[in-house]
């Protein structure tokens, strides 16, 4: 259908608008990762948008390489954080991903476990903190406090509805015939699910996986109650960047906030496609 | 005031021509057919009509009036989209009914010409049932009710049979043509099936390329094609059409065929147009429901390679490559084996110019 | 892309599956089954048990003997006039009626501007939806600096109008709280546009063709044809950000902590805070089974819809 | 797997450390008759210590039972982050670090587990309430000593302070006002919970360089007919820092903290001044005070000074605060004791007001011809020992050894983390006057003489945070001073009836003896 030149003349400006308030606090977050600690706090005439004197001294900072004599210097560096933030999440979502795509083809397929999709959409429904007494009880009674395995065991559950949603619309899609097919000559269901369904869904898995992967990566409200000191994620990290010398590190702080957004939004252009279905729960596709 | 008139119409998609110099008119209260195989600007040219393209040059006159610039909810035009684009959220009343209720018209008004229509339509038991699921036919006279209960002076049908089975479309062919006699007004038909062009429409444009090759009733297109491309486009199988050379023969002017030997003799008047023609090189052309197997004297002699028998009739595949020729015979022949001697009605041939493709008329 | 507009095949019933399909399906359910018992059956059990009692991680007893601190339903009757539990209720409730919708009607806007085809678009589409990509925490720290009274924010502004702008943002009752919104709206606009974009472009172009030429106006088009046709995505796009604003509290929390004093306090964050600071831990197990059986009833009735 | 080879990792650290220190000359190295201590720099000798102190016979204990077997391979210490330098980075220049000493001295491992600031409870409640025995000793708040104690979760000290002696109140190095302060700081219900390991006394500091200022101060003399100085009365305060207050400028009058969690700190010290010799929270048998005219008029104060703040003041937490002064951005502040050691200090490049810090009194209340002026000690880590340790004697063993007067002295100058003096032994220190500044040091003692203790009651938690939530419905506006107080009343009543009346006067009692008598002739 042909525009008018006036509709053109609006979707522009409304669209350079609404980029323009998307990325004001993105840009802010970039510039600040780059100031020098002198740059940080400047208000008024000397706030700046772009860094007077850019600087990589933040990004040294957090892995303990910076020169700057912020005398009270890190007692731990980013990189564990970081660490436990990768296996956490990685793990978790492994988690989510194999129990969850074994549980929707067993529903998909054979009609197993009828109660799963009221019992998984009770479970996103309820906001974890309310759970959080007894699972830190849990947790605590079953050696999993401060691990990242037992952040990852959390996760896995946390996003379990997600990986189970995703790909059983995935199933329910997927033609069925080559596994009957398969099925005739011989082959046993199970390894018509390993050897034929799982290859042939690798692209929908994958986006899946990523999918979940991100929700594990943004959390911070299960690792602040389950972490608290060896293996706690690079949100909770962030909190105790500040020091006596600055106040708040808000340089480091950035910094990190550019590191910690990078994953999330690689992997988050890199399955596009999928991620209407996956933020519907599979009930949109494309 | 229900006469079209395409002036000069050109549509450009970027360096892309889609439409060249369009001129066609079209009569009032006629069924015109544009036919033509995909991607040779017939949708554009209805799309233009309708107001959803706007025409890079030209005019578009309804009657007298300039329709470019109106926009497409005001031309006053009924358009039926390939698969009918019913609203399948609504009841077959709300799709009846949807335009009057759009443009405001008063409750009783709008329930009398609803109920009106779909009476006219034999859909008055299933006006309150939701209109998905209902069979294609029910979906086509909804459509067209849909569009007819605003009264439009022009109708323009895009390919509605395409999506039909085969063996249905007969069915809405008949009841498609039985709708357009009750309404009378101007319809234009998009298609690429030649035989909905035949069967209904009175006249036919048929299209390539962006250009209009030749307006015509349905007889005149496939008895007088203007063209190369109208002889091959039209007819099913399309005509035989076979480069060759004028030649003289004994007994008149012939086409050398090469291969196939030296064609019968040109009708007279058909000979003298050759001749005027100018240039040795010619497209010889016959209709295969136009041939008869000969046993002596000049003829196209082929190999036979494969013979179609569908019943009523018997389809004949004959030589290879260029020079295949497609025969069609009535009933089930006995037929020689090995190479066939075929000649073509007198009366059917038809020449055409090797290098422009236009026909080379006689008389 | 479009809405499922055919529902799947409906799984199979048990009696047409063979025996060695029911023992696979069972087998392959099982892990799921398990890892929700683990964290549904324990903290319910422990839920209700402690939520009968006065117990707190300060008694100086393990919770196993918190019986020891029977109060019965004390803890249920607190709750029902616990003014700051309700003024978080309340808070949350606010909070989601004013963000869901602008983030609604943003997404709306923006999805209809990106129905076709333009220059950039794609571009822009990425863009646009980068901050739902950006970890909420890390938006929660982003903000916090924006809002500064000598901040980028109210730089912006000064440079708007021309003169300097000093707005204390997370120092005031009110506008700290709009200023949690404008980040929830920041960050989760992108998603209802995202989703809603999928539903645009699913509305059949014909339809919206069709009904132009029978004469329907824009408006009267989105309303009859576009709105209906979007019903289901709208349901889910408004349904998650229910869900997910009713839990809000990562960018919140870092931003505000709840402040000043509870202006900013949501049930997640007001549950936070008695959990680790008032540590009346029989107290926050109460609230956690009503806010369960609340959840569990609308959980069953969107089931039920749904199903429908 | 993991923590295994975490483990590894460790161990490897130590052995490689080792060499370095355990060399056949460091102990030679030390003064005649002391058997251990920091060695390697001038000066070392005062840190050093002989068989019969506190820190000689804490040093022998461990190694007793090191080699008996009873001794852990390592401690566990939860400490604040940001503190956790004083224990690991050698100061000054050729001493080992605090850790490393010990480690030395013991061959017992300390490793650290960092708690975020302002956490510090919330973790040590995580530990206590799963069970999870993540940590040997805890080092929270002075204040939470009553609920920590109360929980079960830290242990009762007696028999160690019983068998090992630290001398907390020694008379020449021990703690402020003595065996009082001693039963303030490290004591509840009359038995010991805590070490004291900080002297969180709020103490307030100004800019010389304002205050010095000639053209400030003749515009000051002209506007309010008196010499700009610091301030010595609220009344003096509130007029000077709305003369300095120019956010337009980026100069705010003061930016002591109104937040919460934080910000009523500095209504305490309106508030107590409010009556000679003090204006207490609670009667002896538990009645709230703070419902009248004092309240009213610290509330209102305490809402009004606002107007000479930051418009950020009420999300304004200490880093904001250091921040923002590093910038030049206030002209006076109450903060922590250690601002100057970390702002007034040419080594840390950020800060603009190197030089041109001054430390005072705080601001008081004219009754008669006397002046009360009260800061408060607030926040103050106290390290506890956790009821889930394996090995308590050892955990207490390093507290007593850390909180000693020589060891505490050296830890405190060290400027890599936050534990400020509180001991006498501190404010002599030539290496703690170093780095705090003279100036700051006698002020800062000055100060501790009128702090006033917070709630440390059980309870105290709720106490704190019925108060806060009042006080910061009064400075959003939400509740009027004389409401605010009027709830905080209601509220506390509550707690005592819950925790019982009996409990909470007994605590009361013992908590009385702490407030300073101290009044300034006006």
């Amino acid at each position: 259908m042909t525009r008018s030149p006036v509709f053109e003349t609006f979707r522009y400006a409304a669209i350079l608008l609404a980029l323009a308030i998307t990325l004001v606090p993105i840009i802010w977050m970039t510039s600040m990762a780059f100031k020098p600690v002198s740059e940080w706090q400047a208000t008024g005439a000397d706030l700046t948008w772009i860094p007077k004197r850019p600087t990589f001294e933040n990004f040294r900072y957090l892995f303990g390489q910076s020169e700057t004599t912020l005398i009270v210097a890190l007692e731990r560096t980013a990189t564990k954080p970081i660490l436990a933030s990768l296996l956490s999440a990685g793990f978790g979502t492994l988690i989510a991903m194999g129990a969850g795509t074994a549980a929707a083809y067993g529903l998909s397929r054979f009609g197993s476990g009828g109660n799963l999709p009221l019992a998984l959409i009770q479970l996103r429904l309820f906001p974890p903190m309310a759970v959080m007494i007894p699972v830190m009880m849990m947790w605590a009674f079953l050696s999993l406090m401060d691990t990242w395995w037992g952040l990852a065991l959390i996760y896995g559950i946390v996003t379990l509805p997600f990986a189970f949603w995703l790909m059983k619309t995935f199933f329910d899609e997927m033609p069925r015939e080559i596994e009957e097919a398969a099925l005739v000559e011989g082959c046993t269901r199970l390894r018509v699910f390993l050897k034929i369904t799982l290859p042939m869904m690798r692209a929908p898995l994958a986006s899946a996986t990523l999918f979940v992967f991100i929700l594990n990566w943004s959390d911070y409200l299960i690792a602040l109650l389950l972490t608290t000191r060896q293996w706690v994620t690079i949100p909770v990290y962030m909190s105790s960047l500040a020091s006596s010398m600055t106040g708040q590190l808000y340089g480091a702080k950035a910094a990190l906030g550019l590191i910690a957004a990078v994953p999330p939004v690689i992997l988050g252009i890199m399955i596009q496609r999928h991620l209407v279905r996956g933020l519907t729960f599979g009930a949109l596709k494309q | 005031m229900s006469a079209i008139r395409l002036e000069h119409l050109v549509k450009r998609f970027g360096s892309f021509t889609a439409l060249k110099e369009m001129d066609l008119t079209i009569g009032d209260g006629e069924f015109l057919a544009l036919l033509g195989p995909s991607g040779c600007g017939k949708s554009t040219t209805m799309n233009m009509i309708a107001g959803m393209e706007a025409p890079s040059e030209g005019r578009i006159l309804f009657g007298d009036r300039d329709m470019v610039g109106v926009p497409m909810g005001r031309r006053g035009v009924g358009f039926v989209f390939q698969n009918y684009a019913i609203f399948t959220h609504m009841t077959v009343r709300r799709n009846l009914d949807y335009g009057l209720r759009m443009t405001g018209r008063p409750a009783v008004e709008v329930r009398q010409r609803a109920e009106a229509m779909a009476a006219l339509l034999n859909l008055t038991p299933l006006l309150e049932r939701p209109a998905a699921g209902l069979s294609v036919n029910i979906l086509q006279r909804i459509a067209i009710g849909r569009s007819a209960v605003m009264e439009p002076a022009i109708f323009l049908l895009d390919e509605p049979l395409s999506n039909v089975d085969a063996a249905f479309r007969a069915v809405m062919r008949t009841e498609l043509k039985a709708l357009q006699r009750q309404f009378g007004q101007t319809m234009v038909y998009v298609t690429h099936d030649q035989l909905e062009a035949m069967t209904m429409a009175d006249r036919i444009a048929v299209m390539d390329h962006g250009v209009l090759q030749q307006v015509g009733t349905p007889l005149e297109v496939y008895n007088a094609p203007a063209n190369t491309f109208v002889a091959r486009f039209i007819g099913s199988p399309g005509m035989n059409l076979l480069p060759g050379r004028l030649a003289e023969t004994d007994r008149g002017l012939a086409v050398d065929l090469g291969e196939l030997g030296i064609s019968p003799p040109l009708p007279d008047a058909l000979a003298a147009a050759a001749h005027g023609a100018g240039r040795p090189e010619v497209t010889y052309g016959f209709r295969p429901e136009e041939v008869h197997l000969v046993e002596t004297g000049p003829a196209l002699r082929l190999p036979l390679i494969l013979a179609e028998r569908i019943g009523a009739r018997t389809i004949l595949h004959l030589g290879r490559a260029e020079d295949a020729v497609r025969a069609v015979f009535q009933g089930n022949p006995v037929l020689p084996e090995g190479v066939l001697a075929i000649a073509p009605d007198p009366a059917s041939l038809r020449l055409f110019d090797a290098v422009t493709g236009a026909a080379i008329r006689g008389g | 892309m479009s809405v499922t507009d055919t529902p799947p095949a409906p799984p199979p019933t048990a009696a047409s599956v063979p025996a060695d399909a029911v023992r696979l399906g069972h087998w392959l359910t099982l892990p799921a089954q398990i890892l929700i018992l683990f964290i549904a059956v324990f903290p319910i059990l422990m839920q209700l048990y402690i939520s009968l009692t006065d117990w707190s991680p300060l008694s100086g007893r393990p919770w196993p003997r918190a019986w020891e601190l029977w109060n019965g339903f004390a803890n249920y009757a607190d709750l029902m006039s616990d003014r700051r539990l309700w003024s978080a209720v309340g808070r949350t409730a606010l909070v989601m009626i004013v963000c869901v919708p602008v983030q609604f009607f943003l997404g709306l806007g923006l999805a209809m501007l990106f129905v076709d085809d333009f220059r950039g678009k794609r571009l822009f589409y990425s863009i646009l939806i980068m901050p739902m990509m950006v970890v909420p925490a890390v938006a929660g720290y982003m903000f916090f600096m924006l809002f500064q009274s000598g901040g980028p924010i109210n730089d912006i502004f000064g440079t708007l109008i021309g003169r300097p702008v000093v707005i204390a943002w997370l120092s005031d009752p009110t506008l700290a709280l709009v200023a949690v919104m404008i980040a929830d709206i920041w960050q989760w606009t992108p998603l209802m546009f995202l989703i809603l974009l999928a539903g645009l472009v699913g509305v059949p172009d014909d339809q919206m063709k069709a009904a132009t030429l029978l004469g329907a106006n824009a408006w009267q088009r989105f309303r009859t044809i576009a709105l209906p046709r979007m019903k289901t995505i709208i349901i889910i796009a408004l349904a998650i950000r229910v869900i997910e604003n009713f839990k809000i509290f990562d960018t919140l929390y870092i931003m505000t902590s709840g402040g000043p004093g509870v202006a900013t306090e949501t049930i997640s964050v007001y549950i936070y805070k008695v959990t680790t600071q008032d540590l009346i831990w029989g107290y926050v197990a109460a609230i956690a089974l009503v806010i369960l059986i609340v959840l569990s009833v609308v959980a069953v009735l969107a089931m039920r819809r749904m199903a429908r | 797997m993991l923590s295994a080879g975490a483990k590894a990792a460790i161990y490897g650290s130590a052995i490689g450390i080792a060499p370095r220190w355990i060399r056949p000359a460091w102990a030679a190295e030390l003064a005649p008759g002391m058997i251990g201590g920091p060695t390697g720099f001038d000066g070392a000798e005062r840190y050093q210590y002989g068989p019969d102190t506190p820190e000689g016979r804490a040093v022998e204990a461990a190694r007793a039972l090191k080699a008996s077997g009873q001794a852990p391979e390592r401690i566990l210490m939860g400490l604040s982050d940001g503190s956790i330098g004083q224990l690991t980075q050698p100061f000054p220049d050729g001493a080992p670090s605090i850790k490393e000493l010990w480690e030395r001295e013991t061959g017992i491992m300390i490793d650290i587990v960092g708690l975020p600031n302002g956490q510090e409870f919330t973790r040590v409640m995580q530990d206590i309430s799963t069970r999870a025995g993540g940590m040997d000793i805890y080092s929270v708040e002075w204040n939470r000593l009553g609920d920590l104690a109360e929980s079960g979760g830290i242990m009762n000290l007696d028999d160690f302070v019983a068998e090992h002696r630290p001398e907390w109140d020694d008379p020449v190095d021990g703690y402020v006002n003595g065996a009082q302060g001693v039963a303030l700081l490290n004591e509840y219900r009359g038995s010991s919970y805590g070490v004291s390991l900080d002297g969180d006394f709020q103490t307030w500091v100004y800019r010389t360089d304002l205050f010095g200022d000639d053209a400030e101060q003749n515009a000051f003399r002209d506007q309010f007919g008196y010499d700009l100085a610091p301030p010595r009365t609220w009344a003096q305060l509130n007029d000077i820092a709305g003369f300095f207050h120019r956010p337009d400028q980026g100069l705010i009058g003061s930016s002591d903290l109104r937040n919460q969690g934080w910000g009523y700190t500095n209504w305490y010290q309106r508030y107590c001044s409010m009556a000679a010799p003090n204006q207490f929270l609670f009667d002896d048998d538990a009645t709230p005070l703070v419902n009248s005219e004092a309240g009213f008029l610290a509330t209102q104060d305490y809402v009004a000074s606002l107007g000479h703040h930051s418009a950020d003041a009420i999300s304004w937490g200490w880093p904001e605060q250091y921040g923002n002064f590093a910038q030049g951005g206030a002209a006076m502040t109450c903060a922590f004791s250690n601002l100057p050691k970390f702002l007034d200090n040419p080594a840390n490049e950020g800060s603009q007001v190197t030089g041109l810090i001054g430390s005072m009194l705080p601001p008081g209340t004219q009754h008669g011809d006397g002046i009360v002026s009260r800061s408060v000690l607030w926040f103050s880590l106290t390290g506890m020992v956790s009821s889930q340790s394996q090995h308590p004697e050892v955990a207490y063993l390093l507290l007593q050894w850390l909180g000693s007067a020589r060891i505490y002295s050296w830890m405190t100058a060290n400027p890599g983390g936050y534990l400020d003096p509180f001991r006498l032994s501190c404010f002599a220190d030539p290496l703690v006057r170093q780095t705090y500044h003279a100036y700051h040091m006698d002020n800062v003692r000055e100060t501790v003489a009128r702090t006033v203790p917070t709630i440390n009651y059980p309870g105290a938690t709720a106490f704190h945070n019925a108060l806060d939530e009042n006080l910061m419905a009064a400075l959003t506006g939400a509740k009027t001073a004389e409401q605010a107080m009027a709830d905080t009343e209601t509220t506390w009543n509550q707690i005592v009836r819950r925790t019982g009346q009996d409990k909470i006067a007994e605590a009361i009692k013992s908590n009385k003896p702490a407030w300073p008598t101290v009044v300034d002739p006006a």
